[in-house]
């Protein structure tokens, strides 16, 4: 659909094609950016479900909420809060860069917002084998002693499957940095031509979005 | 009107280049582009799981056609029904009207193209490709007997058949539907011909708009609710199995969610059909042109709020039963504002008896029954003794059945011949529409009789009393089998020896009726620029 | 009992054939009433049930011939007679469409509130109901009353309300008895209620109405609305309890054969192939190998062992499966055995 | 929406030329900085306790404050399309209907029927208590609130 000019610099505009059915840049652009946007939406709904699911068990069971969240470490996941707007930041500065033509800046930005992706992870690994170590797993594989109340096993089941289902798309989201990091760093954008990087953007920016409201629900209040 | 629309032959300007015959071979179908071609391979791939589905409801009608055991156990009894219901409702229903018709008229309608992402189009057909694979798979596996529903605990802990397999093949069949939503919404912002306003949208567009709200807003809620089953049954996670805390009813909410506006996902592009045939088959301008545009979108929105009636008796709270059954009334109000319009379309127009306008006529009917039988189901008080028994079986067949796929079949018809350049033989083809009107209500208006009686759906075998009522309605499923076998005879005979059809057989006004038969790959020789709507019929007013 | 009706009483997949030295086949009806919809209503509010079906059926006829009527008409009346027919330039009329939008509008408000007001009473049950608990399971139904006698049929006295709370052990069922007009989902780890007042004596069927495996389709029960009176006097519901649960007493043999044909039939054969568990022929002084390695030798104390304590001893090559029946009195726990010993 | 200039062939774009909206870059420093303020004051917040539903509410509150944040600048709603706004906040509108709904029927249960409220001590046999002691049973019927308290439920 998109394809664009091998031989870009940082001061020319590279040259890039609007697809045939299209009737401009502008209509073609619009279209991604409202696909995008539509595609948020169901990723919205798709992690709704499983606020659903965490509302409706915090009011049934309340206490084994309060005491299961106590369990978590806030200090990591103050850290990785931190981790992803600040990841949050480079990507917008790299949306703005390629806005302006500029392909080492660009490049710069991703591969920092890359790194960050990429510390999340790493702190997520360390938080994920200390519960998994202490037995607080979901359901039926939830082992710790001590608990004083029963269904902490919820508390996990939901605490894994969001975390986890929100670590996979901060796992496809450093391939997307990455694809269009190459892309880049090759020349493919410019003033005139960044969907794509614009796309991942938005993308980017709702991971962050979903952690802003997992962080508190999770680890601050349980 | 462009300028294309004067030249009368066949071929016109392509030198009888089209986009069946633009480019040969497998491989070229299989990395098209086309949204004509993606069309045509989503049609041959739904009608091919209908036929299977279809067969297995024959199956079913077989052996309820007597009392106790005949010739199905009751555990292939049961996976016979849950593959019907699953592949009906996965594979065929809820991706044949809009990847199917949709994916091909929608651009041609507007005056595009394309759709607006021409790859992902493709990927939502690789997509559907795929997730069938994964559900048909469990019939040469270990079968599924957990209903089309997949309820809880049944599906997590007692069942032995492949439920994995089943809802991951379903889970991808939500990202196609997802897609194909998506890329329908972009197209029509972004893609109308000049002078295609939205009032100009014929109003297959604003059903099939409506539907891809239904598609981006409900799918995702189905894929997360698909995942947590899967988890559950692989990991006991423990967030709707009942033996670990978790609540089986709060599965349902999530499966219902998606599964009722899902219901309008299946019958509101059946309603675009309907729209479009009543008024190119009667030459009148459409009454109510507004009314039923904003009906589509009015039926979309208020279908998130009425889930709960699928809960009833499910041990949901009454004020949730109650406040359902309240805003359910409130869907009634649109579907009958079309019913309305649709009549009062008829009057004083110029009516052909054609295929296409007596599946229209079909459709009145039967959508009709279908409409005020779910009246008592809505009635909170009347549905704790019809829940769950023939009666809401007979009720969504005379919706789904006698609704979406009767327009379905009807919209094949009125769009057969701009899609393979082909007419087909009216005699079989009005024979078919009998057989399977007849057929049909044969079917299943007995099964009203049943429910109200108290038989409970999904019973391999019943109380002797049923025994009569049963019988009768197998016969009807053999009547309405011959009559959709008969379809498939007249588009096959059609295919090999149908004359070639001209570019406006109907006499329609819309776009697709302006370029050729088939049209070319670009769909218009050139971006066609519209001056009128898509009903302005020879009038005898002003 | 109008006619007949033979079924299949609860089997597992495996089902022998029908018929087959079973004790007694149970039968069941839904008493049939001269109307084409309806079953027989029985019930302090299934008039008003029944009222609200008319009401709705009425409807229903009016709007189906408003819709269909004009349309037939019209079909034939405007019928194609040229190709070059000019039609009608009327596109819309906003007094029409308000009119058929805001007077369905006001029926459905009517018939919500027709709706709701049957819910209202079916849902709660007045103080001086009877409560009986409902114990789903696959496949069969329990039914425990206030004095602690468990029965596998409920029976009712009549003229009494009575309340139902009703739970699942392992997946959800629904029971239904259509003469009642009502339903409720047997939930597990959930408690849902339902409340009727039988007006009539009835021999009725409960079915199972929500999908539940293999036996859902023969997951009946029978409810017996008995009169009710003195507990001395025969014939009574309190009578009835008095005897825990039976209207006369039965021979050892009897009880067992009875208590064969509701608990144990739809697992343990008599004719000597394997079910779910060990078929009952020459059962009595076999040497079974367990699934431990032992070996132990069949008899009273070991078929009482597992009738309360199931998981006890499992037999070689067979599942643990089968649930408690502690709740049975010594009395059928005899009977079954003397049951067993018949088998040879 | 598509403007009228129709070109058969449309390869390389003479239809008007894309021009990027660029935000200065103080917008985004900004940003980024109410994002850090607000994660402090909500890890602050979390050690005070001021009771569980003011506690949540204002985690709620500030988490959807930094989610305003983010989609106004970061994800440029404040000067892209309204439309793109419009479909961003349905999802919530959406979401918000889903949870709502769900518990009209969650937190509801039990409302006619305090039997209802309660979940069996043990799903395998849900009476149990009732028949660990028969002669308590007439009486536990006639009250079920009382008589199966699961403790399943706070």
């Amino acid at each position: 659909m998109m394809s664009a000019s091998t031989e870009a610099h940082e001061k020319g505009s590279p040259d890039f094609v609007v697809a045939h059915h299209f009737d401009s840049a502008d209509t073609q652009f619009d279209a991604g950016r409202l696909g995008i946007w539509l595609f948020l939406v169901t990723e919205v709904l798709f992690f709704g479900g499983l606020f659903c699911a965490f509302f409706i068990y915090r009011n049934w069971y309340f206490d084994s909420f309060v005491e299961a969240h106590h369990h978590l470490d806030k200090q990591m996941g103050a850290l990785n809060t931190v981790f992803l707007i600040t990841s949050s930041l480079t990507m917008a500065l790299a949306v703005r860069a390629a806005q302006r033509t500029k392909r080492s800046e660009t490049v710069n930005m991703l591969f920092v917002t890359f790194l960050l992706a990429g510390c999340f992870l790493v702190v997520k690994y360390f938080e994920y084998t200390h519960k998994i170590h202490d037995g607080l797993l979901p359901g039926a594989m939830f082992s710790a002693q001590g608990f004083a109340t029963q269904h902490a096993g919820v508390f996990f089941a939901i605490y894994f499957v969001m975390t986890g289902i929100h670590g996979l798309h901060v796992v496809i989201g450093m391939g997307l940095i990455l694809w269009i990091l190459i892309r880049a760093h090759r020349g493919d954008f410019s003033s005139r031509y960044y969907a794509p990087v614009e796309g991942v953007g938005l993308y980017w920016h709702l991971v962050d979005l979903i952690w802003i409201y997992l962080f508190p629900l999770l680890y601050l209040v349980g | 009107m462009s300028r294309a629309a004067t030249a009368d032959a066949v071929y016109d300007e392509s030198g009888g280049k089209n986009y069946i015959n633009a480019e040969k071979g497998v491989v070229s179908w299989l990395t098209t582009v086309d949204h004509k071609r993606i069309g045509l391979m989503y049609l041959v791939s739904t009608l091919t799981m209908f036929m299977i589905a279809g067969i297995f409801a024959l199956i079913l009608r077989i052996e309820l056609m007597k009392a106790g055991e005949d010739f199905l156990t009751p555990a292939m009894y049961n996976q016979a029904f849950t593959l019907h219901g699953a592949m009906m409702v996965f594979l065929f229903i809820i991706p044949a009207i809009p990847g199917g018709l949709g994916n091909f008229i929608l651009p041609i309608m507007i005056g595009a193209k394309d759709v607006a992402f021409p790859k992902l189009n493709l990927l939502s057909l690789y997509l559907y490709w795929t997730g069938s694979i994964f559900t048909a798979s469990s019939i040469v596996s270990t079968g599924l007997d957990t209903g089309w529903t997949f309820y809880v605990p049944y599906s997590t802990t007692v069942s032995q058949t492949s439920v994995i397999a089943v809802t991951f093949g379903a889970f991808i069949l939500g990202f196609s539907s997802i897609l194909t939503g998506l890329n329908f919404i972009v197209t029509i912002h972004k893609l109308r011909a000049p002078g295609v306003t939205w009032y100009r949208l014929p109003l297959m567009l604003w059903a099939i708009y409506a539907t891809s709200i239904v598609q981006i807003l409900a799918t995702p809620v189905l894929a997360i609710t698909l995942l947590l089953l899967i988890l559950e049954r692989a990991f006991q996670v423990g967030i709707f199995d009942p033996k670990l805390g978790g609540d089986p009813v709060l599965y349902q909410h999530f499966f219902w969610f998606y599964s009722h506006p899902a219901v309008y996902i299946m019958i509101l592009p059946g309603m675009g059909i309907i729209s479009d045939i009543i008024a190119v088959h009667s030459h009148r301008r459409i009454f109510g042109y507004k009314a039923i545009a904003f009906s589509s979108v009015a039926i979309a929105l208020v279908g998130f709020l009425v889930w709960g009636h699928h809960m009833f008796t499910s041990g949901q709270s009454e004020l949730a039963s109650t406040i359902f059954s309240f805003i359910t009334f409130f869907v009634a109000v649109p579907s009958g504002v079309k019913v309305f319009n649709w009549t009062s379309t008829m009057w004083g127009g110029s009516i052909a008896w054609s295929t296409p306008m007596l599946y229209a006529m079909s459709f009145l009917f039967l959508f009709t029954i279908g409409g005020l039988t779910g009246l008592p189901l809505a009635m909170v008080g009347l549905d704790l003794h019809l829940h769950d028994t023939y009666f809401v079986v007979a009720h969504f067949h005379y919706v789904m059945m006698g609704g979406a796929v009767i327009a379905f079949i009807g919209g094949l018809h009125h769009w057969w011949p701009k899609m393979t350049g082909r007419m087909y033989h009216e005699t079989p083809a009005k024979i078919a529409c009998a057989l399977i009107f007849v057929g049909f209500n044969m079917t299943f208006f007995t099964q009203f009789f049943l429910g109200t009686r108290g038989m409970p759906r999904r019973y391999h075998t019943y109380l002797d009393q049923f025994q009569p009522l049963h019988a009768f309605s197998t016969f009807g499923s053999w009547v309405l089998g011959a009559g959709l076998f008969l379809v498939l005879f007249t588009f096959i005979h059609s295919l090999l020896k149908g004359e070639r059809a001209p570019k406006n057989p109907w006499g329609g006004k819309s776009l697709e009726w302006e370029t050729s038969s088939p049209p070319p790959t670009e769909n218009f020789h050139r971006t066609p620029v519209v001056t009128h709507g898509p009903y302005d019929f020879a009038t005898t007013g002003k | 009992m109008s006619q007949g009706a033979t079924t299949k009483t609860p089997t597992a997949t495996t089902a022998q054939p029908a018929g087959t030295a079973a004790p007694q086949e149970a039968q069941y009806t839904i008493q049939p009433d001269e109307g084409y919809w309806l079953p027989r209503q029985n019930g302090a509010y299934s008039e008003q049930f029944d009222w609200a079906w008319s009401f709705y059926i009425w409807v229903c006829v009016i709007f189906f011939v408003i819709v269909i009527g004009p349309m037939t008409y019209f079909a034939f009346k405007y019928k194609r007679k040229s190709e070059t027919e000019k039609t009608s330039p009327i596109d819309h009329h906003l007094q029409l469409e308000i009119v058929w939008t805001a007077i369905p509008t006001a029926l459905l408000m009517y018939m919500f509130w027709v709706g709701f007001k049957l819910y209202a009473d079916t849902q709660i049950a007045p103080n001086d109901a009877m409560t009986v608990q409902v114990t789903g399971a696959m496949y069969n139904w329990k039914f425990q009353y206030p004095d602690g006698t468990v029965t596998q049929e409920l029976e009712l006295p009549k003229d009494r309300p009575v309340k139902l709370v009703l739970s699942s052990v392992d997946t959800i069922h629904s029971f239904f008895v259509p003469e009642f007009r009502l339903k409720a989902d047997v939930v597990p780890n959930l408690y849902t209620t339902m409340w009727f007042h039988p007006t009539k004596e009835t021999d009725t069927a409960v079915q199972c109405a929500e999908y539940c495996g293999n036996g859902h389709s023969t997951m009946y029960s029978r409810v017996l609305v008995m009169p009710s009176g003195d507990a001395g006097a025969e014939g009574t519901f309190e009578n009835w309890l008095a005897n825990g649960g039976e209207k006369s007493s039965l021979s050892p043999l009897a009880l067992g054969t009875k208590k064969y044909g509701q608990l144990c039939k739809s697992c343990h054969t008599l004719d000597g192939s394997k079910s779910v568990g060990p078929s009952f022929k020459g059962l009595f002084g076999k040497t079974e190998s367990l699934a431990d390695g032992s070996t132990v030798t069949v008899d009273e104390n070991y078929i009482k062992e597992s009738i309360v304590n199931p998981g006890a001893k499992i037999v070689q090559g067979y599942q643990n499966q089968m649930p408690s029946m502690a709740y049975l009195k010594d009395k059928d726990i005899e009977g079954i055995i003397t049951f067993i010993k018949e088998q040879k | 929406m598509a403007h009228a200039d129709p070109h058969d062939h449309g390869h390389h774009s003479h239809g008007p030329d894309h021009v990027p909206h660029v935000t200065p870059l103080p917008i985004y420093l900004k940003t980024f900085a109410t994002l850090v303020v607000l994660t402090v004051i909500t890890v602050g917040a979390s050690y005070i306790n001021l009771g569980t539903s003011v506690n949540l509410a204002l985690a709620l509150i500030i988490a959807t404050t930094k989610a305003c944040v983010v989609a106004a600048f970061f994800m440029h709603l404040a000067s892209d399309h309204k439309f793109h706004t419009a479909v961003f906040a349905s999802s919530i509108v959406f979401l918000g209907i889903f949870v709502a709904f769900t518990m009209f029927d969650t937190s509801a249960r039990g409302q006619f029927d305090a039997q209802k409220k309660n979940r069996p001590a043990q799903m395998t046999d849900p009476f149990a208590k009732a028949t660990a002691a028969p002669s308590a049973a007439p009486a536990a019927a006639a009250a079920p609130a009382g008589a199966t308290k699961a403790g399943a439920k706070p």
